[in-house]
């Protein structure tokens, strides 16, 4: 039953689990402020999964493991490591952000965040029901109790509240779904319901496509897609800014793999179906991320709209896998390839755009107000250089990397020859045109705006200034060369796909 | 008299249905919408059972026990994420969630 | 004689409804005597407490007081129901009724011999620890409805307790369920009249209680604690809570807490001697004649006699005390405990049967 | 080898500028760039010298795998439509760093960086002949440009910098799905020869013609997407201003060279008449609205569009002489405008005003720098023997011979611009002394006299013997008419 | 469906529940009913109850109830596992036991962080 491959196939998350524990229970005897031992721990378990998932997605063997529950293919290694790389980015600027403000009394911080990584791994790698399901629910319950981390603050404690009702009940859709799901093929394996759905097996389709209707929607719950949007708003905006970073990075990856798992390993048969309700969410979130994002002053909140925008564009990436009932192995790997892209890629700016954010904050100061960003370029030429960066690229132009996502993703709808696609690619670039003006807004202020009389100085330790300058330096050494990148994740989307 | 499968289905939906109204109609106390979210779960798991039992498969039941330990830990962050908020705002209506606007 | 009986109910009223009514004559036939037996209890247990403080206990009404336990019936019953005014009446009325409705309910799965159980369920331990977790609903019920300050501190620390001892109870059970490898009440006791000592004839030997000692000790602790009586009555300490949830209930209201308690103790003592001391069979071969159902009373009878025995011994805990033995005494043990009979199962020492 | 130098030998000593931005490091600053700039130019030198005469053929090719994933290429090479550019850009560039060195005084590191980036990111795209590194050197050229009029611009600069980022913007987006769509449509190919080449239906044309036209029209600026011009033009920092007149406009117009005309003829011929007429009407009623402006620069932005309106009119009348007129007026407004805003530069350096009626007498108290504006802007009414003439004459021949009214009405332009500029002049330099300001007056100095003179040569120079640039540009404009002429329908 | 089984189950509840319910009717028929104001307020020792008793009250409280939720649906889990501890084999032992030991790791958090202490 449980064979020597299925264990080699969880070595990562087996680190994970074992240090996970490890942290909770090192951390009871770390006295520090600044949780040093912990940190670093930490730190080391993460490079050491990403590592290994490296190496594992190098390797691109597929391993199904533990009678078909979880599959471990290239895509998987890579979206993993990528993941694991996130949170320890995300710990590195976080520390020092969360240091005053008593987010550090405990080790939770890190021990949540390793469990989050757990769950976002197995939304990924699950190739069972049950067990995305349980990665995803691990995934939610971590991040509540870390939205939560400030007992102090009423306004992130609001969030959590607003996050975990709106995020169970989007537990609860999807769970329904996935019951008629289960009713109406049998089965709970992927790979099973694949075969029933593709062989025409159902008894009764419209029980079928009834629970489609529910994971589609839990989905766009999770991943944020118009009009399922209501939670990230407030969340990104009342949670702690570390948290914000958290949870607007790595989930991404991840509700990226559990797509992939459901709609496109499992379902594929049913693309028309779900092609279309991806396409209306897409449509509503481009409209709406982009238009509201324009009204906000808090930079939190502004991003939080921007991230929906940007959830239909890679939603318009998901749903141009599948045209006139063909399927073949480039339309898919252009499809999802460019989704997967998109998702990267947004994950990385979002990390450098965050990051200079945590930076800016102090001692009981949230720069939070986009006007606290105002003459940054007179201040740290270098942090507006990359806060400039992450700005453009999230806008979409070249040659940072954002281009080339937001170009990939296009190229797939218009590959489509859909009737509508042009359509769809002239209103998705309109809107984009409409993003442009909120993200140059914030360059402006960075870089035409006088400073405040007196700003504090901007401290940083050496890893952070080192890893965020990092951070900008790649998005645009992907924007030059971003071939590579490219290439990984078509390659990753075949190796998925051909199995 | 005997239940079918569109008895215990029907009692799913309907559960369901509840549970969503009960969710956007409550606008006065959080606790009622925690109770709403359990009787989301449990809906959910009325259909696992029904459709377990008349497919003759016991993964649904599995996943049923899954569902409920994760309610469990749901509820469990729930109620403590009330008590914060409850001790912040010494409210725990709905209706006062107010401070996050854009 | 009773199959006929049988036959010609199903007869004349059908398919739907005779199952109903002869359930409800079985349910007859169990609660009376158990009532009888609550009676009963409540003078046992003077009498007992009065035996172990070497004084009389009640001995006015009737043969050794025997008819006390109709009296305080009787009187009960004509006094007043108070309405306290800050009290939400409905909820007030529900509390007593939530309390007791689960402890007689329980029943529905003991067995009180082979194939003497009214419903011989599956799921049955699973079944009693489900109806039985509700009795605390009554209690909070009734200090919340009560609106009175004791009351309302008294269930909190009420329901707290209890909730604290279900978990190292629901070890119990668990280790009893993995010896036994079935939840069904009349398979536990089956399997318990397996083994070398009852080949020997010493039955008692070969019950769970003795393997499974130490969960058997937590057993008995827990379930005093459960039932909120002494030494662990913090619920109702009378110097510090007056009388806990029930502060504010007179009459037949504070009646059927106490019926629900002293079911609830019945339930338990029950439970025990199903889960822990071999139910129906008797101690050792020779006495084998003797009805099964004797055993089990007399089993039980002992059981609750202990509770009585330990209320005249021992002082009261202090509350962080209770908690304590709970959480970090009782929970951990009976973890260890499972574990230890886990590796015991797969063990060459293996003495349970193998299904 | 030389292009891509060309293109990152200004990005590199751009960058490398950045971190420089210590106070007291402005000099080093300064010298490091003109450095850079004149590098940047020199490397343009042998495409002069190796540049094969009488042939279409693309030259100086450098072809690498760029994007596996999408068969894009880090594909250069330039041919004679696009020959004039590279080095032009290049040497407009020296000149601006030269007019800004004591204008610019606030985070110069940044400055001149900006410019150097942005010379090397518009040389990329007169050069690129793989669509996508085309796109991404065009849009990659808004981001120095917005940061240049937003920081260093006039009081309504963040307007201006919005403006024109995103009606550019709007524009190139629309081109992106155009070229997306050619990459389906040419089977996986991003390679702009290729694209000439690929048969297109009517309706694909037309779209395609539409797209291109969305953003390259906006950019040249073509008569009524011209609005962003002026505004910005008013706000942005004298050296954006020569920048963006002498070289950003001119991308506008190569793409329709490079794109439009070759991938869609049919959609040209068939909407030629729709180009002429915007053509025209933007040489003459702009020219109109530029007799009545009352600041310097906005007067010389309108008569940009009014001039690019002549490029625009010169592609689409289809016939040699217009063509060649076209693009030897791309080339001589590139010095002529870069003259224009850095005489006006030197002005507002000193006044701080750019309103005509703040002026008067100036050659009074600057003479040598009256006879420069003189001759500037003799070439700017497009009197002969200056740049300016020569490629409004050829256009306006070629107009002569697709239709004598076109050509007529492009004439007028001729008298507009002469009642603009003169009029301009009169107001600003002849007459008394206006007022204190300009009675305290001091004539330019050496550096600026530098500049000045250098462009007054270069606008002499062409405006009297334009063989050279002819010349060059001769084959490949041959060679466009003939491809154009063929269509591709399917 | 097979229920037969838990009909007794819910009659017995039914019957509970009027053995609860009847003498509470049957008091308030044979019991006496003079209200008096007195007599209805809250007890709190002879002192006047002045303020309505539902205050705050200790987080421990919700602690222990949190907790408890977790601990016994770990339980209920167990069950089904106990049940068919043959048939899983040595392989299901270990698979609980490592989840038992992701238990005791919580537990040991909760311990080492006073939430199980009551002072």
């Amino acid at each position: 039953m449980i064979d020597r491959y299925s264990w080699v196939a969880v070595y990562p998350e087996l680190v994970l689990l074992i240090m996970g524990c490890v942290i909770t229970l090192v951390d009871l005897r770390e006295k520090s402020r600044l949780r040093s031992t912990t940190h670093w721990l930490t730190l080391l378990t993460l490079i050491a999964v990403a590592a290994m998932n490296f190496t594992y997605a190098i390797n691109g063997n597929t391993v199904y493991g533990f009678g078909n529950m979880l599959v471990v293919d290239a895509m998987a290694g890579w979206l993993k490591g990528f993941a694991a790389v996130t949170v320890a980015v995300v710990l590195i600027y976080a520390r020092p952000y969360a240091a005053p403000r008593a987010m550090m009394r405990g080790g939770e911080l890190f021990s949540l965040s390793l469990f989050a990584l757990l769950g976002i791994d197995l939304m990924i790698s699950g190739n069972n029901l049950l067990l995305l399901y349980l990665g995803l629910e691990l995934l939610t319950l971590s991040s509540y109790a870390l939205v939560a981390l400030r007992r102090d603050d009423a306004q992130a404690t609001e969030a959590a509240m607003k996050y975990f009702v709106l995020g169970a009940m989007a537990s609860g859709f999807l769970l329904y779904g996935m019951s008629m799901l289960y009713g109406a093929t049998g089965s709970l394996d992927i790979g099973e319901i694949f075969r029933v759905v593709n062989f025409g097996l159902v008894d009764s389709p419209q029980v079928l496509v009834f629970g489609l209707v529910f994971i589609v929607a839990g989905l766009a719950f999770k991943l944020g897609a118009v009009p399922f949007h209501m939670w990230i708003p407030d969340v990104y905006h009342g949670a702690p800014t570390a948290i914000t970073l958290l949870i607007a990075s790595a989930p991404k990856l991840a509700a990226f793999g559990i797509i992939m798992r459901i709609l496109i390993d499992g379902l594929i048969p049913l693309a028309a179906d779900w092609q279309q309700m991806l396409g209306v969410l897409a449509i509503c979130s481009l409209f709406v991320g982009n238009l509201a994002a324009i009204a906000q002053h808090n930079i939190k909140r502004m991003l939080a709209y921007s991230t929906i925008s940007h959830v239909g564009f890679i939603l318009l990436g998901l749903m141009s896998g599948v045209h006139g009932g063909e399927f073949t192995a480039e339309s898919a790997q252009a499809a999802y390839g460019s989704a997967m892209f998109y998702v990267v890629t947004y994950v990385l700016t979002t990390l450098a755009t965050f990051g200079i954010l945590l930076l800016l904050t102090r001692d009981g100061f949230e720069s939070e107000d986009i006007s606290d960003l105002a003459g940054l370029n007179q201040r740290s030429p270098l942090y507006a250089g990359i806060m400039a960066l992450c700005m453009f690229s999230m806008a979409g132009i070249p040659p940072l990397v954002g281009f080339y996502a937001k170009f990939t993703v296009l190229q797939a709808l218009l590959a489509t020859q859909a009737p509508l696609a042009v359509a769809l690619a002239v209103f998705a670039v309109i809107m984009s045109l409409i993003g442009a003006f909120y993200y140059l807004r914030v360059v402006k202020v960075m870089y035409f705006d006088a400073p405040e009389p007196h700003p504090g100085r901007i401290q940083t330790s050496w890893d952070v200034r080192a890893v965020l300058t990092a951070n900008g330096a790649l998005m645009l050494v992907l924007g030059l060369l971003p071939g590579g990148l490219m290439a990984l994740c078509a390659q990753a989307i075949l190796n998925a796909l051909r199995t | 008299m005997s239940l079918t499968l569109g008895h215990f289905l029907s009692l799913g939906a309907l559960l369901f249905a509840i549970s969503v109204i009960g969710i956007y109609l409550n606008r006065k106390n959080l606790i009622v919408l925690l109770m709403a979210i359990e009787l989301m779960l449990l809906a959910v798991n009325m259909n696992f059972v029904a459709f377990s039992h008349y497919l003759g498969d016991l993964h649904g039941q599995v996943f049923v026990f899954f569902i409920m330990t994760v309610a469990a830990a749901e509820a469990a962050i729930g109620l403590a994420i009330l008590v914060q908020l409850f001790r912040a705002r010494t409210s725990i209506s709905a209706d006062e969630l107010t401070t996050l606007k854009g | 004689m009773i199959d006929s009986f049988y036959n010609w109910g199903a007869d004349t009223l059908g398919g739907i409804a005779w199952p109903v009514v002869w359930n409800l004559i079985k349910i007859v036939l169990i609660v009376a005597p158990l009532l009888l037996a609550v009676a009963y209890l409540t003078l046992w247990e003077r009498k007992f407490l009065g035996w172990i403080q070497v004084r009389y206990g009640p001995n006015r009404l009737g043969p050794w007081g025997l008819l006390q336990p109709m009296a305080d019936g009787l009187k009960l019953l004509t006094k007043e129901i108070i309405r306290p005014t800050n009290a939400s009446f409905k909820l007030y009325l529900l509390g007593p009724v939530l309390a007791i409705t689960p402890a007689l309910a329980a029943w529905a799965v003991i067995p009180f011999g082979p194939d003497m159980a009214l419903a011989n369920v599956h799921a049955g331990v699973l079944l009693i620890m489900a109806i039985t977790s509700i009795e605390v609903y009554g209690v909070i019920i009734a200090g919340w409805a009560s609106n009175s300050k004791y009351p309302f501190l008294g269930a909190i620390r009420a329901s707290a307790q209890m909730i604290s001892y279900e978990i190292a109870l629901g070890f119990c059970f668990l280790a009893v369920v993995m010896v036994s490898a079935s939840m069904n009440l009349s398979d536990i006791v089956a399997v318990q009249q397996v083994g070398i000592f009852q080949d020997m004839g010493l039955n008692f030997l070969s019950w769970n209680w003795l393997p499974l000692l130490p969960l058997f000790v937590v057993y008995m602790i827990s379930v005093v604690a459960e039932t909120n009586r002494h030494p662990f009555d913090m619920v109702e300490s009378e110097a510090e809570l007056v009388a806990g949830h029930m502060v504010e209930y007179s009459g037949m209201g504070f009646a059927i807490f106490f019926l629900a308690e002293y079911t609830s103790m019945w339930l338990v003592s029950f439970l025990a001697a199903i889960l822990f001391l071999g139910g129906w069979d008797a101690p050792v071969g020779f006495l084998e004649f003797i009805p099964g159902w004797l055993w089990l009373g007399l089993k039980a009878a002992l059981v609750v006699t202990w509770f009585i025995w330990i209320r005249g011994t021992f002082p009261r805990f202090r509350y962080d005390q209770v908690m304590r033995l709970g959480w970090k005494i009782f929970i951990p043990l009976t973890l260890v405990w499972v574990v230890v009979v886990g590796i015991w199962l797969f063990s060459p020492f293996n003495i349970w049967p193998q299904q | 080898m030389w292009l891509s130098l060309a293109i990152w030998v200004p990005i590199v000593a751009g960058i490398v500028l950045l971190p420089l931005g210590k106070p007291g490091q402005e000099n080093l600053v300064r010298w490091l760039a003109l450095i850079g700039a004149i590098l940047g130019f020199l490397v343009t030198v042998p495409l002069y010298t190796g540049f094969e005469l009488g042939t279409a053929q693309m030259q100086f090719v450098e072809r690498a795998l760029w994007i596996s994933t999408f068969n894009i290429h880090y594909h250069l090479g330039i041919d004679g439509l696009s020959f004039w550019f590279v080095p032009l850009t290049a040497f407009i560039t020296v000149l601006v760093v030269i007019a800004s060195w004591q204008s610019i005084t606030e985070r110069v590191n940044q400055y001149m960086g900006a410019f150097l980036i942005l010379s090397g990111l518009m040389i990329g795209v007169f050069t690129a002949l793989d669509g996508m590194l085309f796109y991404v050197f065009f849009e990659a050229t808004l981001i120095p440009m917005y940061l240049i009029i937003g920081i260093w611009g006039g009081p309504r600069k963040i307007y201006a910098a919005f403006k024109f980022f995103l009606y550019t913007l709007l524009g190139s987006l629309l081109t992106l799905i155009a070229v997306i769509y050619l990459y389906n449509a040419s089977g996986g190919s991003f390679d702009i020869q290729t694209w000439h080449n690929t048969p297109l239906s009517m309706l694909e044309q037309t779209w395609i013609f539409f797209a291109f036209f969305a953003a390259f029209a906006v950019k040249i600026p073509m008569w009524p997407v011209h609005t962003w011009l002026p505004d910005v033009h008013v706000e942005a920092p004298t050296g954006g201003s020569a920048v963006l007149a002498a070289i950003m406009l001119k991308l506008g117009a190569y793409g329709f060279l490079r794109f439009s005309l070759p991938i869609a003829p049919d959609a040209a011929h068939e909407y030629a008449w729709l180009m002429i007429a915007l053509s025209l009407i933007a040489v003459i009623y702009v020219g109109l609205v530029a007799i009545v402006q009352e600041d310097m620069k906005k007067l010389v932005a309108y008569s940009s569009v009014a001039h690019m309106g002549f490029v625009s009119l010169g592609f689409f009348l289809f016939n040699h002489i217009g063509m060649t007129g076209a693009i030897v007026q791309m080339v001589s407004h590139g010095f002529v405008s870069a003259a224009m805003f850095l005489a006006i530069g030197v002005l507002y350096d000193r006044m701080h005003t750019r309103e005509i009626a703040a002026y008067g007498g100036v050659i009074n108290t600057m003479p040598k720098f009256a006879a420069f504006a003189l001759l500037f802007a003799m070439a700017n009414a497009g009197l002969p023997g200056t740049a300016g003439f020569i490629g409004e004459w050829m256009v306006i021949i070629g107009g002569v011979q697709y239709s004598f009214i076109v050509g007529l009405l492009a004439a007028t332009a001729l008298i507009l611009g002469a009642s603009y500029s003169l009029l301009m002049y009169k107001k600003v330099y002849l007459g008394d002394v206006a007022n204190d300001n300009v009675r305290q007056l001091q004539d330019i100095n050496c550096r600026e006299m530098l500049v000045l003179a250098i462009l007054a040569v270069c606008v002499i120079f062409m405006g009297v013997y334009p063989k050279p640039f002819t010349d060059i540009m001769d084959a490949s404009v041959v060679n466009l008419l003939a491809h154009v002429a063929q269509a591709k329908l399917q | 469906m097979n229920l037969e089984e838990y009909l007794p189950v819910l009659l017995f509840i039914i019957v509970g529940a009027t053995i609860g319910a009847l003498p509470l009717v049957l008091g308030w028929i044979l019991g006496p009913t003079r209200p008096d104001p007195a007599k209805n307020s809250p007890y709190e020792c002879g002192f006047e109850a002045f303020d309505d008793a539902r205050m705050k009250f200790d987080v421990r409280y919700y602690l222990v109830a949190i907790l408890f939720i977790l601990f016994d649906l770990e339980i209920a889990f167990l069950f089904p596992w106990a049940v068919a501890l043959h048939d899983v084999g040595l392989v299901g032992f270990v698979t609980v036991l490592i989840f038992l030991t992701i238990l005791v790791v919580g537990f040991a958090y909760e311990w080492a962080k006073g939430a199980l202490t009551w002072e």
